[in-house]
C-alpha cells in the first residue's frame, strides 16, 4: 500500500510537472512531448486507481492516437524552414490568473467537502473489464452506439473539412 | 520479472544472431554465401560489427535538436521493450499478469511512433523527417488491421489476458483458475462433439480451435511486417529514396539501439502472433491414446522442466516466425507509398472487419 | 491508501493548467492540447470517484469522454489544418473577422 | 337590440337583390381598374346592367302584390349593445323602383354608347354611371334610414362626378360644386331627422318605425320636416331648386338618368317610405312646398331658350307635383307620377340629346360654331328627324297631361288628391297645382312648335354648306322608342281617363282613390287653353317665330323673372352669400385686430419663456442626457474591450462566468 501511494505521488507529480512544462515551454514540439509524458503519467494514475482498462485506453487513444495526430497537425501547419518551432504567448496575466483562481477555488471546495462515504473501501469486482464490457453492451448500449455514430460523423467531417479546395485565400 | 531476467539478455543475444541469420538467409536466397570470414561460417561477424558500433563516435548533427535527437532511440526502445513486459513466457512465468494484456500490448507498441517522430524531427534533416512521417503514417495505418485481427482472437478466446489465451490453447486448460470446466472441441464446433481437451498439441491451438483465424493470422502477419517497418513495407527507410529514413543521422550506439528496437519489434510481434494463433508456449505434439506426448512435452506448470519446455516451444515458434519475416523481406519488392496505404485501408481493414464478424459467428458455434 | 481527494487534486491541477494553456498559447494546436489536458483533468476526477464504486460508472463515463475527445480532436485538427490553408497561419488570434 | 328588431334570415330574393345591387358596382370597379380599350367597357357595363334588369324583372314577378320580403342583419355595434342593423326590404314600392331604375339606367347606357362615342373619358363615364346606379339601387333596397342615408350621399357624390364629367369646362365644374353644396344643405336636415328618430325611437328601421311611431308626437313633426329637408335638396324643391338647371352642364344622357328618372325621384321615394309615420300637418307643409315648386318651375320654364333648361324647369315643376301628391295624402299617386314622369321625361331628355348630338355633328360637318342647345336656332326639325319628332311629341303629350297618355293618368290622380285640400290656406295648393297645368301646356307647346315646326332657322344666322342631317343611329333609337311606348296609357291603366284604376295605384295602397269628373274636365280644359294660347303666340307663320333667331334673352322684367328663375340665384347671392361674406370680413377684422395681437403678445411671452426653458434645457436636461450618454459610452468602451474577436479572450470570460456559477452554487 505504501508502495502504491508512493507510485501515485510520483506519477501525479510527473503529470502535473509535465503539464506545467507544456505551459511554460515555448517550443511547440517540446510541449507536445511534455503532454505525452503527462498523459502517460495520467494513464499510470488510472491504473493505480483500479482502472487499468481506462489507463490502457488512455495510452492507446491519447498517446498513440490524438497526440500523434497533433504532432502531425503541427508539422502540417508550420513551415519547415529549419527554425526552432516556437509559439508566442499572449493574455499571460489573464491566463495565469484564471488558472490560479480556478485551482484555488476548486481546491478550496475539495478540501472543505466531506468524502467519507466515497473513501469507504468496498469490495470491487475481480474482472473489471468484464463489468465494463457487459455494462457497455447492456446498460450503456445507447450511449455506446451514439458514440460510435459520433465517431463516424467526426471521421467524415474531419475528412471533408480538411479537404483541399480550390478557393484558397492568398 | 521475466522481462528483465529473460527478455533483456535474450533480446541482445537474439539480435546478434538475428542479424547474422538475416545475412545468411538473404545470402541463401540470393544464392551466395554471406559472411564467411569471421569465425566458422562467419559466426562472429555480427559480434564484430557490434564491437565496431560501440566504439564509433556518437555523432550529433550541429543543427539537430539535441534533446529530442538523443532521447529518441531510448523512447523507441523503451516503448517496444515495454511490450515484452506482459508476454507470458511459460505456463507459470509471466511478466505481468494483466487482464488487459493484449490491449496494453497494442497500445504500448504504438508508442514507438513518438520516438520515431522525435528522431525524425530532432535530426533536422529532410530525409529523417520524411522518413519519420512515412513511418508514422504507415504504423498508424497498419495499427488498424493489427488491432482488428487481434480483436478476432479476442472474440474467439473471450479474454484480453495473454496468459489466459495461452492456457486456452493448452492441454493444461483446466489448470487455469477460470477455465476449470472449459472444454475444447475439434475446430471449436461443439455440435460435432469431438472433445479434444485431453488431446492437446496442435489440436488446441487457436488456428485449430477456430479455423476462421487462419486468414486472420495472415492479415496479422502482413500488418505486423508493416508495423515493424520490414520489407516489403520498409518505405520509411527506403535506401534509394531516403538514405535510411528516420535514422539517417544516427550513428554508433544510438543506431545500434534503433536496430535493436527494430529486431525487438520483430520478435515482439512474432511472439504475440505465436501466442495468439499458434498455441503460445504449448507443444505442437498431441496426446495419442496412452502416448501422452502433449503432457510429456509440456510438463507441469511451476516446475523447472515445465518452464524449460514452454520456453523452448515459444521461442522456437517465434524464431520460425522471424525467419518467415526475413524470408519475405528478401523475396518481395518494396511497395509504393500509395500501394502501401491502399493495401491497408482498402483490403486489409475491410477484410479484417469482415473476419471479426465471422469470428463472432464462429464463437457462436463454440458455445 | 489513495483517497478520492488525491485524484481530485491532480484533476484540478491538470484542469487549471489546461485552462491556462488554452488562454495563453497562440498556436491553435497548443490550444487544442490545452483542451485535451482539461479533459484529462476531468477524467482523472471521474476515475477518482469510481475507485470505490463496484459499478465503476466513473470509468465508463471516462471511456465516453475519451471517445468524444478523440472525435473532437479529429474535427478540431481538421479545422486547424483548414484554417492554415485559408489564412496561412495557425495562430488563433490572427483570424479575427468576428471582431466588431 | 330593440325587441322589435330581430335578425331576419336571408331569403333567396335577398340574395338575388344583392346580386342586382352589386352588378353595377362591379361595372364601376372593373371599368375603373381594368385598362379597357374601345367600347368593350361600355358593352360590359351595359351587359351587367342588363343582368341587373333581368334580376329586377324576376324580383318584380316574385314580389309584386306578394307579402313583403325583409332580410335584416346586424350592421355594427357601438359601445355596449347599441346595435345598428341593416337589411333589404322588398315590397311593391321597392321592386317597382328597382325595375324603373335598372330599366332606365340600362337604356341610358345603351344611348350613351353612341352619344359618348369619341369622348376621352368614355370608360370613366360608364364607370361613373355604374357607381351612380349602384347607389340609387342601394337607396331603393335599404330597409333603414341610416343605410339609405349612406347611399343617399353616394348618389350625391356620383351625381357630382357625372355633372362635372366635363370638368375642364368651368361651367360644368361650377355646376357640379353647386349641386353638391346645395344638396348638403338638405342632407343636413336629413341627418338631423335621423338623429331625432334614433334618439327618440332607438331604431332607424323603416318597418319598425312604421309600427312604433305615434304621429301625435310633436318631435316626429320636427323630424319629418327635417327629413323633408333632404327631399327638398335632392328633389330640387323650393327653396333649393337652384342647382338643377345648372346641372344641365353634364352629358345629356346623364340628365335623362339622374335629373329625370332616378336621383331627383329619390326624394319622392324617401317621402313614400316615411309617409306612414308622418303627421298630417307636416304633410300639408310638404304639399304647400310642392305646389310652390310646381308653379315656380313652370313659370321659370316659360322663357328659356336652352332646350335642356326647359326640360330641367319642367322636371322641377313635375317633382313639385309629386310632392303635392305625397302631401295631399296620395303617395301612391305621387309614385305613379314618378314612374310615368320617369319614362316621358327620360324620353324627352334623350330626344333632346339626340337633337343636340345631331346638331353637334352638323356643326362639325359644316365647320360652324353655334349653341347646339338653343331652340332659337332650331325649327323645322320635324322633317329632318322624323323619329325623334315622333317620340318627342308622344312624351310631350304625356308631360302636358293629354288624355290617352300616361301623364294624364298620374297627374289626374295627384290633382284629385290636391283637390281634397280645400280648407283655409290649404286652398293655395290646388290653385297653384291647377294653374301649373295651364303653364305646363303652354311651355311644352312652345317648345315643340319652336323646335319641330316652321323652318330651320340656323341658316339665317350662319352660312351652311351641306344642309343635311345625319340620321339618328339605331342604338339611340331603341331607348327612345322604348321610353316613348312608356308614355302611352295602356301600360298603366285600362281606362285612359281614370288613373285610379291603374295597377300601380292599386298595388301601392289599399284605399280606394276618389275620382271626380270635374277635376278631369277642368284640367283638360286648362291644358287645352294653355296649348291654344301657346300656339296662338308661337305659330310657325307668326311674326314672333319669324324673328325668333334675333330674340334677346329677355326684354322686360317679367321675362327676366322667368328667364332668371325668379331671380333666386341673385336673391340667394344677396341674402345669404353677401351677408356671409360680410360676416366673414367682420370676423376677419376682429381676428386681425384683436385675436392676432393677443396671440402675438402671447407668442412674445412664449419666446421669452422659451429662452429660459432653453437655458434650462441646455445645461440641466441636456447635461443629464450627456451625462448618461457619457456613462453609456464609457461602459460601451469598457465592454468593447471584451469583444476582441479573439477566441481566447472569450474563453477567459466564459471561464470567469463558470467560476461565478461555481461560487454561486457551491460555496
Amino acid at each position: 500500500m505504501n508502495w502504491t501511494i508512493n507510485m501515485f505521488y510520483f506519477f501525479g507529480l510527473l503529470a502535473v510537472i509535465s503539464a506545467l512544462g507544456v505551459l511554460f515551454t515555448r517550443n511547440v514540439l517540446y510541449a507536445t512531448f511534455f503532454l505525452i509524458l503527462s498523459f502517460f503519467s495520467v494513464a499510470s494514475i488510472y491504473v493505480l486507481g483500479n482502472a487499468s482498462f481506462i489507463g490502457v485506453t488512455q495510452l492507446l487513444i491519447y498517446v498513440g492516437g490524438i497526440l500523434i495526430l497533433m504532432i502531425f497537425g503541427l508539422m502540417l501547419t508550420t513551415k519547415l524552414s529549419g527554425k526552432v518551432l516556437v509559439t508566442e504567448s499572449h493574455n499571460k496575466r489573464m491566463g495565469v490568473i484564471l488558472g490560479v483562481v480556478f485551482f484555488s477555488v476548486l481546491s478550496f471546495i475539495i478540501f472543505s467537502a466531506n468524502f467519507e462515504v466515497l473513501n469507504k473501501s468496498v469490495e470491487m469486482p475481480k474482472k473489471m473489464i468484464e463489468v465494463i464490457g457487459v455494462d457497455l453492451m447492456s446498460k450503456y448500449l445507447i450511449p455506446f452506439e451514439i458514440a460510435a455514430i459520433l465517431l463516424l460523423i467526426a471521421l467524415i467531417g474531419a475528412a471533408v473539412i480538411s479537404e483541399k479546395r480550390k478557393e484558397i485565400k492568398e | 520479472m521475466s522481462t528483465l531476467v529473460f527478455f533483456l539478455p535474450f533480446l541482445l543475444m537474439y539480435t546478434v544472431f538475428a542479424v547474422y541469420a538475416e545475412r545468411k538467409i538473404s545470402a541463401f536466397i540470393q544464392d551466395r554465401y554471406g559472411p564467411m570470414e569471421v569465425g566458422k561460417y562467419g559466426w562472429y561477424q555480427t559480434v564484430a560489427d557490434l564491437l565496431k558500433l560501440i566504439q564509433k563516435e556518437d555523432i550529433i548533427p550541429k543543427n539537430a535538436n539535441k534533446t529530442l535527437f538523443m532521447l529518441a532511440p531510448i523512447v523507441i526502445f523503451t516503448a517496444i521493450f515495454c511490450g515484452f513486459a506482459i508476454l507470458p513466457l511459460t505456463s507459470s512465468w509471466v511478466g505481468s499478469l494483466s487482464q488487459n494484456g493484449v490491449y496494453f500490448l497494442i497500445a504500448i507498441v504504438s508508442l514507438d511512433v513518438v520516438g520515431i517522430l522525435m528522431a525524425g524531427w530532432g535530426a533536422n534533416s529532410k530525409y529523417s523527417l520524411l522518413g519519420s512521417l512515412r513511418a508514422v503514417a504507415q504504423i498508424i495505418s497498419y495499427e488498424i488491421p493489427v488491432t482488428l485481427s487481434v480483436l478476432c482472437v479476442v472474440m474467439i478466446s473471450q479474454s484480453l489476458s495473454l496468459q489466459e489465451i495461452s492456457y486456452q490453447q493448452s492441454v493444461l486448460i483446466n489448470v487455469f483458475p477460470d477455465l476449470e470446466s472449459t472444454k475444447n472441441f475439434l475446430f471449436g464446433i461443439k455440435t460435432m462433439a469431438i472433445d479434444v481437451t485431453a488431446w492437446g498439441g496442435f489440436f488446441t491451438w487457436n488456428i485449430f480451435r477456430a479455423p476462421v483465424l487462419i486468414p486472420v493470422a495472415v492479415i496479422y502477419f502482413i500488418s505486423t511486417l508493416a508495423e515493424s517497418n520490414r520489407a516489403p513495407f520498409d518505405l520509411p527507410e527506403a535506401e534509394s529514396e531516403l538514405v535510411a529514413g528516420f535514422h539517417t543521422e544516427y550513428s554508433g550506439f544510438r543506431w545500434a539501439i534503433i536496430m535493436l528496437s527494430e529486431y525487438g519489434m520483430m520478435l515482439l510481434v512474432a511472439i504475440l502472433g505465436v501466442i495468439l494463433f499458434f498455441g503460445s508456449w504449448n507443444t505442437p505434439l498431441p496426446n495419442i491414446g496412452n502416448i501422452t506426448l502433449a503432457n510429456w512435452t509440456t510438463g507441469q506448470p511451476g516446475t523447472i522442466i515445465g518452464n524449460l519446455w514452454s520456453i523452448l516451444w515459444l521461442i522456437s515458434k517465434a524464431m520460425l516466425w522471424v525467419m518467415a519475416q526475413m524470408w519475405v523481406r528478401w523475396t518481395y519488392p518494396r511497395l509504393r507509398i500509395d500501394q502501401l496505404m491502399n493495401l491497408s485501408w482498402k483490403y486489409l481493414t475491410p477484410f479484417a472487419i469482415f473476419l471479426i464478424f465471422m469470428s463472432g459467428l464462429w464463437r457462436l458455434l463454440m458455445i | 491508501m489513495i483517497t478520492v481527494q488525491h485524484f481530485l487534486v491532480i484533476g484540478i491541477s491538470l484542469f487549471s493548467i489546461g485552462l491556462s494553456i488554452v488562454v495563453i498559447k497562440k498556436n491553435a494546436i497548443l490550444v487544442l492540447l490545452g483542451v485535451e489536458l482539461m479533459l484529462n483533468g476531468a477524467n482523472v476526477n471521474l476515475i477518482g470517484f469510481s475507485i470505490n464504486d463496484p459499478q465503476i460508472q466513473g470509468q465508463i463515463f471516462a471511456l465516453f469522454v475519451i471517445v468524444v475527445a478523440a472525435a473532437e480532436a479529429a474535427v478540431a485538427l481538421a479545422v486547424v489544418v483548414r484554417m492554415y490553408q485559408y489564412y496561412a497561419t495557425s495562430n488563433v488570434d490572427e483570424p479575427n473577422e468576428l471582431k466588431g | 337590440m330593440n325587441s322589435l328588431e330581430t335578425i331576419l334570415p336571408f331569403s333567396l330574393l335577398t340574395q338575388f337583390s344583392l346580386v342586382l345591387l352589386f352588378m353595377p358596382f362591379f361595372s364601376f370597379l372593373l371599368l375603373s381598374f381594368l385598362p379597357l380599350k374601345n367600347r368593350n367597357g361600355a358593352f360590359m357595363s351595359s351587359f351587367l346592367l342588363f343582368v341587373s334588369f333581368v334580376i329586377a324583372l324576376f324580383l318584380f314577378a316574385n314580389s309584386w302584390n306578394n307579402p313583403p320580403d325583409h332580410s335584416r342583419w346586424v350592421w355594427f355595434e357601438i359601445g355596449n349593445g347599441i346595435l345598428f342593423t341593416s337589411g333589404i326590404w322588398l315590397n311593391n314600392l321597392t321592386v317597382l323602383l328597382l325595375l324603373l331604375v335598372t330599366f332606365v339606367s340600362f337604356l341610358v347606357h345603351l344611348f350613351s354608347m353612341e352619344y359618348m362615342k369619341g369622348d376621352k373619358g368614355y370608360n370613366r363615364y360608364f364607370s361613373y354611371l355604374g357607381l351612380f346606379t349602384f347607389s340609387m339601387l342601394g337607396i331603393v333596397l335599404s330597409d333603414n334610414l341610416l343605410l339609405m342615408f349612406v347611399f343617399w350621399e353616394l348618389v350625391g357624390f356620383s351625381s357630382y362626378l357625372l355633372i362635372g364629367f366635363w370638368f375642364h369646362k368651368e361651367a360644368a365644374a361650377k355646376a357640379s360644386k353647386k349641386a353638391f353644396l346645395v344638396n348638403r344643405i338638405g342632407d343636413l336636415g336629413f341627418l338631423i331627422g335621423l338623429m331625432i328618430l334614433r334618439s327618440k325611437y332607438n331604431t332607424l328601421d323603416l318597418e319598425t318605425l312604421t309600427s312604433v311611431v305615434e304621429t301625435s308626437d310633436p318631435s316626429i313633426y320636427v323630424a319629418a320636416l327635417c327629413l323633408f329637408g333632404g327631399v327638398v335638396g335632392k328633389s330640387a324643391q323650393f327653396p333649393l331648386l337652384v342647382w338643377l338647371p345648372d346641372a344641365m352642364e353634364g352629358p345629356t344622357p346623364v340628365s335623362a338618368l339622374i335629373h329625370a328618372a332616378t336621383m331627383v325621384a329619390a326624394g319622392v321615394f324617401l317621402l313614400a317610405r316615411i309617409v306612414p309615420f308622418v303627421p298630417v300637418e307636416a304633410l300639408h307643409v310638404m304639399a304647400l312646398i310642392g305646389a310652390i315648386t310646381a308653379f315656380m318651375g313652370g313659370v321659370a320654364a316659360l322663357r328659356q331658350f336652352d332646350i335642356k333648361k326647359i326640360l330641367a324647369f319642367s322636371t322641377i315643376s313635375q317633382l313639385g307635383y309629386m310632392v303635392i301628391g305625397v302631401g295631399a295624402g296620395a303617395y301612391d299617386a305621387a309614385i305613379f307620377h314618378l314612374i310615368t314622369h320617369a319614362f316621358f321625361k327620360a324620353c324627352l331628355f334623350l330626344s333632346a340629346g339626340a337633337i343636340i348630338h345631331s346638331l353637334h355633328q352638323f356643326s362639325s360637318k359644316n365647320d360652324v360654331n353655334f349653341d347646339t342647345q338653343d331652340i332659337r336656332l332650331m325649327g323645322g326639325l320635324r322633317k329632318k328627324m322624323p323619329f325623334t319628332f315622333l317620340v318627342f311629341l308622344l312624351s310631350s303629350m304625356a308631360l302636358m297631361g293629354m288624355p290617352l297618355f300616361s301623364g294624364f293618368l298620374s297627374k289626374e290622380a295627384i290633382l284629385m288628391a290636391s283637390s281634397t285640400m280645400n280648407i283655409g290656406w290649404q286652398l293655395v295648393v290646388p290653385v297653384l297645382a291647377f294653374s301649373s297645368v295651364l303653364i305646363t301646356a303652354f311651355y311644352v307647346t312652345r317648345m315643340v312648335v319652336i323646335i319641330f315646326f316652321g323652318e330651320f332657322r340656323l341658316p339665317k344666322v350662319k352660312v351652311i354648306n351641306t344642309p343635311n342631317f345625319a340620321s339618328v343611329s339605331l342604338i339611340m333609337k331603341i331607348p327612345l322608342g322604348l321610353l316613348a311606348i312608356g308614355s302611352v296609357f295602356v301600360l298603366f291603366s285600362s281606362n285612359p281617363f281614370d288613373g285610379s284604376h291603374s295597377w300601380i295605384i292599386k298595388g301601392l295602397s289599399s284605399h280606394v282613390a276618389i275620382h271626380s269628373a270635374i277635376v278631369s274636365y277642368g284640367s283638360i280644359t286648362l291644358m287645352l287653353v294653355g296649348m291654344g294660347l301657346a300656339y296662338a303666340k308661337f305659330k310657325p307663320s307668326g311674326v314672333y317665330v319669324q324673328n325668333l333667331h334675333k330674340e334677346l334673352d329677355y326684354q322686360n322684367k317679367w321675362q327676366s323673372l322667368s328667364f332668371n328663375n325668379w331671380h333666386l340665384n341673385k336673391i340667394y347671392d344677396v341674402v345669404f352669400i353677401r351677408q356671409i361674406i360680410n360676416i366673414a370680413n367682420a370676423v376677419k377684422t376682429v381676428e386681425e385686430k384683436m385675436i392676432d395681437r393677443i396671440i402675438n403678445y402671447f407668442a412674445i411671452f412664449n419666446v421669452i419663456l422659451a429662452k429660459f426653458i432653453g437655458l434650462f434645457d441646455q445645461y440641466i436636461v441636456d447635461g443629464l442626457v450627456h451625462l448618461s450618454a457619457f456613462v453609456t459610452s464609457a461602459i460601451g468602451w469598457l465592454s468593447k474591450n471584451i469583444q476582441t474577436g479573439k477566441v481566447q479572450t472569450h474563453i477567459v470570460w466564459a471561464g470567469l462566468g463558470i467560476l461565478m456559477m461555481i461560487l454561486w452554487f457551491v460555496v
